[in-house]
């Protein structure tokens, strides 16, 4: 225990490819969260684009840190560009939905269960 | 401690704080500002990554295209005139758990594979916006291509989707 | 008058007849007498250009052969054979002209006699139609110069007589009796058919002369010279059929269920006699052997026909077998070699017969007209029986009938004479050279025979008492127009038309201008040449004519002491010679042996094999496919229990699992999405243990 | 020779003209009944006209048979290229057509039985539109049979013919048409598959050379030319399949007497032997023709008989030259078979459809026959008997048929005495009857002739035992129309009428077409008899070849 603090002091100030990676985590972990206790539908929505931004942090952190090359950022271009794309269809969803139920509230949408 | 760490200590803050407010704050204007300042933070790390032109189009898309159109969508699916932007939270408990099982997961891969960081190649003095170009012209060309249609698609889908219904 | 003009001359008689048929069959209906006319008026034209061509022929071109031919199919190159065209042709050489004026001149005088006969027949323009296809195809059998056309003019022959004997068909009898006539004909055809197969096999043309040469060449079909014999009995086989030789004769009697005056043409004088003419025609071809084979036939059939002469009572069946025998007579006298002597036989004999078939139709016109005045429908108007005393009555019938009866028995001064003694002096020829000697017995036998059963029905009809005064008081002689073709046909039934010599008849112009041809099969198979066998024929010529004389004189005496001075009872014979009497009456039950082993053996077969087909053939089909079936049906059941179990299985457990699974389909996002994570963690966990 | 009509090929016109009536048939609304009939009516007329331009223009000094520069108005397009599919390679299929002396005649059979098929559909009731449509189809898929020079374009119009046959009989037919129509159907899809089967395997042992523009070119003139910008590939000429030099060395039917050539010869053979039909394949004959309406039962016998022979000297004969000489005897067995038995069989009928079917048979057993003699007389015969077995076979069911509409019966005890009540209708029947047994001056008489002279060359036990037949035919042709005609008319038929205008517009011409073909064959027999002469001299060849290999 005694090392793992020391080593964990030793490593923090030095910015490495492990803090990017950690900050993806949380941002992961937290977006996890969001969509599973929000209501409101849009809610759900941010904490999609709070995972796909985690995702897209590790990308551009291997691609940088893991070798030269430049495809990791290329996949985060199309992460960027496919995030675009669903919150536009989701968010048309969304109107949709309260265009018909008027309320955007997921749990009180649940006409898919049989 | 240099100033890279400082700046992404900072950043990771901003970052990992807005996203906090996003996640637990009970207005829904709350979270989506929050949001905003998140997609900053990250576009900053991707900064700090040498990747410019990501961190462009992060601020770009994310700012200026996504968080927008969700403040619409927030706009347009509650009263304006009634104002109760606020939402409640379900089953939080479970999914603290969830989150809390993923969370270790996460860290006990990390303390698994870590074998100390290894140091950062010397970062190219370059923009990389020509490099990606080239690329997404050349061997990632199919799935540029795809993409493509697919925004396509998704603008048509959103559109149809969107189209308030005359009377069915 | 050129070659050219001849032959075009001869096309035309050839289609005078057709275009006449032609018209009458579409349009007679319309045409005033529904066209009798019009038929009549073609033969006659033909018959008088027929004379002009016959006379031009023997004064210019006596010893030629003029021919007009034409290609009908050209085959261009065949492989294995170079160029191949079938030339057909019509020619005209003596016996072609001779046989011209035979046929149109009958043809008219029937032709005559039928618009008396057929008045107010309810298909009187048909039968005129009719008379004017078998004309067409009669003369195409004279004029051809190849066996193709010949065979054609064969079939179209048969198709007229068909259609002429079944002109009652109301009647089952007379639509039998053609049918009959057809078939048996059919089956002489087969051999002639296969006859020309051979020949054409081998020579790839049909034409005569070029067989000839080529024959003469030294080619024989096939390499060999039983091909050759073969091809002439089978040549052979076609007159068998058409001519009613033995064994194929017995259509004939039956052929007279056709009006009587179809009778006098077609199963008389020309048609019948076409089967002489074919092997006239065929003649040098013949082997020495195919030749022993045609005069045995024509023994036999004139032997057995006369016999069955005999003990007939109807008067058309008597000359029916009369004629029969007579054409045995022809076919034996060329057989033997008398090739002129056969042929001028069929003329003199084509004349005679036709006249007693005439004869006999006048005769029963009248007795016809009688029984139904009587309304009598059921004596028989043919029966000789039933006759009796005409003469008084019908004194011109009976004095032409008598002379056709002289001429046929032989009688001197008579054209019959001159040719019977021809052929009878061949045989003996014959049978001095091969030792045959069976055949002249045969012959002379027949000869008295013939001249017995021939009185036998001059006395039975036209002398004595009628058995019905009131019916004979009813009878009247024939119209002019019947009575005028007898007549002439009487007059050519003396000598003076064919010999100025009343003995011999080889001196006439006929025996003159039908000399028989060279014969062109080698040597080694041929039968005696013309030199020896004419020595031999002129050394028998008296013999012949005195024992000639002795037979017929015997005959007609027997007649005459039978049935007419009653000193011989015709029924006590009968009595006594009961199984003879039968066996003869019956014709030698020829038609219930055939009957049984041809008509009944096939359609016996006929049978076995529907039944062959319908039980054996489609009972493997249907049997492969009831196995299908059966085995479709256990594939299928083996589907629905074993296969669509096991699916069903897995479906039942799916549905299971489905069931128990269904509660976590909350259709709320959330649970999906913790789900979704859930499930990473576990896949995590799972590669990380594994 | 070129001979196209507004810049599509004649014989694509022949082929698809049904095709386009079809369409139109289909677009009219099914109440209307008359235009339903009249535009099929002008369709196959316009077939008609078509295919008589075809013979008119037809060059009679050209062979055909084995060469492409022989065949007449030749149509070529590349119908199905796929390149390069793993290890079949490249497949190429032409829409190729083209005719020759064998198949200009069936070209005018088949525009005219089908002519005379629409007029006698007159009288069809039944749910008018799909059964002229059927009809039509059916007409496109005979025709095409017979233009197609590619054996995979044969193979399709082989097929598409089978069911359109199959529902007609099946839908419009009698009593038992289903298991009529179940009976051919399954009949002749079994001679299809030995058919297909021998089609693969040619495939795959017949080379060619294939330039970039898709000129084919035999494997001979590909090493004159020298081979480069050429592709190798496999094909489904036959034209090609023809050429001995163009299989692949070593391939399944390489060489010349081999097993697998006899082998691929005998399944072919069978394939076509069901539909000519010949004796043991042939009881959906009679079945089918029972059930079948009449202008069905005309089609089948009059032009649907002559594949299997057509077949059979199309492909068969100058692809496995070297076979046929070796079954040449079987095969004429099998004619003389048919022959006799057919007629046997058929005097034994009371059903008078039942026996003309069977007469078809016996009358199909003379082409088998004459097609075997292998000697120009002979197929001269066969191919002109098939000429005019499909007419007067026609006429005969035409006979039938106009009989059946009056009286509803076709058994031949219950006629007797029509000669009076309907004079027209006797003469018509008489002439094709007498046509029918091989009465001189009538067509059938020279077919029949030619096929046994031929035949007689090369088998002569076999033919003279032919010969017996024609008179077996005389018999049961003159005891039916005895039955029919001749006696006395039965109370019950009192009050039948003679034929009708439409009637005789449908038989007169065919009576005409046999009269004038009786007296002057040269017409047809002309068209044909360079074709023949050197279908003989291939079989010539071979013979020759074969004897060499022998030594």
């Amino acid at each position: 225990m005694e090392t793992f603090f020391a080593e964990f002091i030793r490593w923090l100030p030095k910015v490495g490819l492990s803090h990017f990676l950690i900050v993806s985590a949380i941002l992961f972990a937290l977006g996890i969260y969001g969509i599973s206790t929000r209501r409101n539908a849009i809610m759900v929505l941010m904490g999609v684009e709070l995972v796909l931004n985690a995702a897209n942090i590790n990308f551009v952190a291997f691609s940088r840190y893991g070798g030269v090359n430049f495809d990791g950022q290329v996949a985060a271009i199309f992460v960027i560009i496919l995030a675009a794309a669903e919150a536009a269809v989701a968010l048309a969803i969304v109107l949709n939905i309260y265009q018909r139920f008027q309320t955007v509230n997921v749990d009180e949408i649940s006409t898919m269960k049989e | 401690m240099e100033l890279f760490d400082i700046a992404f200590f900072v950043f990771a803050f901003i970052t990992v704080v807005s996203a906090f407010i996003v996640v637990f704050s009970k207005s829904v204007i709350y979270s989506a500002f929050s949001l905003l300042f998140t997609f900053f933070g990250v576009a900053a790390l991707y900064v700090l990554l040498h990747a410019d032109f990501i961190a462009v189009t992060q601020v770009l898309i994310y700012v200026g295209g996504i968080l927008v159109l969700m403040l619409f969508g927030v706009m347009l699916t509650n009263k304006i005139v009634n104002v109760e932007l606020k939402t409640g939270t379900l089953h939080t408990i479970p999914a603290l758990l969830l989150v809390s099982v993923v969370a270790g997961t996460l860290g006990g891969l990390f303390y698994s594979t870590w074998k100390g960081d290894v140091a950062p190649p010397p970062p190219p003095f370059e923009s990389t916006t020509k490099t990606l170009g080239e690329m997404l012209m050349t061997s990632y060309l199919l799935p540029f291509e795809i993409a493509s249609v697919l925004l396509l698609v998704a603008l048509m889908g959103a559109a149809m989707f969107a189209r308030r219904r005359t009377k069915t | 008058m050129s070659q050219e003009l001849l032959m075009y001359l001869s096309v035309a008689i050839l289609l005078l007849p057709l275009i006449g048929f032609v018209k009458v069959i579409f349009f007679g209906k319309r045409l005033p007498r529904q066209g009798d006319w019009l038929e009549t008026l073609a033969i006659s034209v033909a018959l008088l250009l027929s004379l002009l061509v016959l006379y031009q022929k023997l004064t210019l071109y006596h010893a030629e052969t003029l021919s007009l031919n034409f290609t009908w199919i050209d085959f261009h190159d065949v492989p294995g054979i170079g160029p191949l065209k079938i030339i057909l042709g019509f020619s005209i050489d003596n016996l072609a002209a001779i046989m011209l004026v035979v046929v149109t001149l009958i043809s008219t005088l029937v032709h005559f006699f039928s618009i008396g006969y057929m008045q107010g027949d309810v298909r009187y323009s048909r039968y005129f139609a009719f008379l004017g296809i078998f004309s067409f195809s009669m003369l195409m059998i004279v004029l051809a110069n190849n066996l193709f056309l010949l065979y054609v003019g064969w079939e179209l022959v048969g198709l007229s007589s068909y259609l002429l004997i079944g002109h009652w068909y109301e009647k089952k009898s007379a639509s039998d009796a053609g049918m009959k006539a057809f078939i048996t004909n059919r089956i002489g055809d087969v051999g002639f058919f296969v006859g020309i197969m051979i020949l054409f096999g081998t020579f790839h043309t049909f034409g005569l002369t070029e067989i000839f040469e080529q024959v003469k060449a030294g080619n024989l079909p096939f390499g060999s010279e039983w091909w050759l014999t073969a091809a002439g009995v089978l040549i052979f086989c076609g007159a068998i059929g058409k001519s009613a030789q033995f064994p194929l004769h017995v259509w004939l009697p039956d052929a007279m269920e056709g009006p009587t005056p179809v009778s006098a043409l077609i199963h008389a004088a020309t048609m019948v006699a076409a089967g002489v003419y074919l092997v006239a025609r065929t003649f040098p071809l013949m082997t020495a052997d195919a030749l022993m084979v045609i005069t045995y036939i024509g023994a036999t059939t004139a032997f057995i026909s006369a016999t069955i002469a005999v003990a007939q009572n109807d008067i058309k069946k008597v000359l029916a077998y009369s004629t029969i025998s007579q054409l045995g007579y022809m076919v034996m006298g060329l057989g033997v070699g008398a090739y002129s002597a056969g042929f001028f036989h069929l003329v003199t004999h084509a004349m005679f017969k036709a006249g007693l078939f005439l004869g006999s139709g006048s005769v029963i016109h009248a007795m016809h007209h009688a029984l139904h005045h009587q309304h009598d429908h059921h004596t028989d108007p043919q029966d000789i029986r039933n006759m009796g005393g005409l003469k008084a009555k019908m004194p011109v019938t009976f004095w032409t009938f008598l002379i056709f009866t002289l001429a046929i028995s032989g009688v001197p001064l008579t054209s019959g004479f001159l040719s019977k003694d021809s052929i009878l002096a061949g045989t003996l020829a014959f049978g001095n050279l091969t030792g045959h000697i069976l055949i002249p017995i045969v012959g002379f036998f027949v000869a008295g025979l013939t001249a017995f059963y021939m009185f036998r029905i001059v006395i039975l009809t036209f002398l004595g008492e009628h058995k019905s005064p009131e019916r004979f008081s009813l009878i009247h002689e024939s119209p002019k127009v019947m009575t005028v073709p007898l007549m002439i046909l009487a007059a050519l039934s003396f000598f003076f038309f064919y010999s100025m010599n009343p003995l011999d008849g080889a001196e006439g112009w006929i025996s003159q201008a039908t000399q028989r041809p060279e014969t062109v099969v080698p040597a080694s198979v041929a039968a005696a040449s013309t030199e020896v066998f004419e020595e031999a024929h002129h050394h028998a010529h008296y013999t012949a004519m005195f024992l000639s004389l002795a037979v017929a004189g015997l005959g007609i005496l027997i007649a005459f002491a039978t049935y007419h001075w009653k000193k011989i009872s015709a029924d006590k014979v009968a009595e006594n010679f009961s199984g003879l009497h039968k066996f003869l009456l019956n014709k030698w039950y020829f038609d219930e042996l055939y009957g049984v082993i041809a008509i009944g053996a096939s359609l016996r077969l006929t049978e076995i094999l529907k039944w062959f087909d319908n039980t054996i053939i489609d009972g493997i089909v249907n049997g492969s496919g009831w196995i299908t079936k059966v085995t479709s049906a256990i594939s299928g059941w083996f589907d629905n229990w074993v296969i669509d179990g096991a699916v069903n299985a897995v479906a039942y457990i799916s549905g299971f699992f489905g069931i128990a699974l269904k509660k976590t389909q909350t259709g709320k996002v959330q649970t999906y999405v913790a789900l979704a994570v859930f499930g990473v963690m576990v896949f995590y966990f799972a590669m990380r243990l594994l | 020779m070129e001979f196209s009509i507004l810049g599509v090929g004649a014989l694509t016109w022949v082929t698809f003209l049904p095709v386009v009536g079809m369409i139109i048939v289909l677009m009219i609304p099914k109440e209307q009944r008359n235009a339903i009939k009249w535009s099929s009516l002008a369709f196959v007329g316009l077939q008609l006209i078509v295919a008589f331009a075809l013979v008119m223009k037809f060059d009679k000094g050209l062979a055909g048979i084995n060469t492409q520069e022989g065949m007449q108005f030749v149509e070529k397009a590349t119908w199905i290229d796929i390149k390069s599919v793993a290890w079949f390679g490249r497949i190429h299929i032409e829409y190729l057509l083209g005719v020759d002396g064998l198949s200009i005649t069936m070209v005018l059979l088949t525009a005219l039985i089908s002519f005379v098929a629409v007029i006698s559909s007159w009288t069809i009731d039944k749910s008018l539109k799909g059964y002229f449509a059927l009809l039509l189809l059916l007409d496109t898929g005979m025709m095409g049979v017979f233009v197609s020079l590619d054996f995979f374009l044969f193979y399709v119009f082989w097929e598409v013919m089978l069911l359109p046959m199959y529902f007609l009989i099946g839908i419009w037919g009698g009593p038992r048409r289903e298991y009529a129509a179940i009976k051919f159907f399954l009949y002749t899809l079994f001679g299809s598959v030995l058919m297909l089967l021998v089609m693969i395997a040619l495939y795959f042992s017949v080379n060619v050379y294939i330039d970039a523009n898709g000129v084919m070119y035999s494997v001979t003139e590909a090493m004159q030319r020298g081979t480069e910008g050429l592709e190798k590939i496999y094909t489904f000429n036959m034209l090609q399949m023809m050429n001995p030099g163009n299989f692949v060395p070593d391939s399944l039917l390489a060489g010349l007497d081999t097993s697998w050539r006899y082998l691929a010869f005998v399944g072919l053979f069978i394939g076509f032997a069901i539909k000519i039909p010949s004796f043991p394949f042939h009881t959906w004959l009679p079945d089918a023709h029972v059930e079948a309406p009449t202008p069905i039962s005309v089609i089948l016998a009059g032009v649907l008989l002559k594949l299997g022979t057509y077949g059979i000297m199309r492909i068969s004969i100058p692809i496995f030259p070297d076979a046929m000489i070796h079954y040449a005897w079987w095969i004429a067995l099998l004619g003389v078979i048919s022959m006799v038995y057919g007629a046997l069989v058929a005097m034994a009928q009371t059903d008078f459809k039942k026996l003309i079917a069977y007469s078809s048979i016996s009358h199909m057993g003379v082409v088998t026959l004459g097609m075997a003699s292998m000697n120009t007389q002979g197929m001269t015969g066969a191919v002109f008997q098939m000429f005019n077995h499909g007419t007067i076979t026609a006429m005969l069911f035409l006979i039938v048929g106009v009989i059946y509409d009056r009286a509803h019966t076709r058994g031949l005890n219950e006629f007797g005495g029509l000669m009076n009540k309907m004079p027209k209708y006797a003469a018509i029947m008489s002439i094709a009857f007498f046509a029918a047994l091989g009465l001189p001056g009538l067509s059938g008489f020279i077919s029949e002739a030619f096929s046994l002279l031929g035949a007689f060359q090369t088998f002569r036990t076999l033919t003279i035992i032919g010969a017996i037949t024609i008179v077996f035919t005389a018999g049961y042709m003159l005891w039916t129309l005895q039955r029919v005609f001749l006696g006395t008319l039965p109370e019950k038929w009192k009050d039948l009428t003679d034929m009708d205008g439409r009637e005789m517009v449908m038989l007169v011409p065919l009576a005409v077409i046999i009269i004038f073909l009786g007296i002057y064959p040269s017409p047809v027999l002309d068209l044909m008899n360079t074709s023949l002469n050197h279908l003989a001299e291939l079989l010539h060849t071979a013979q020759g070849a074969v004897m060499m290999g022998a030594r």
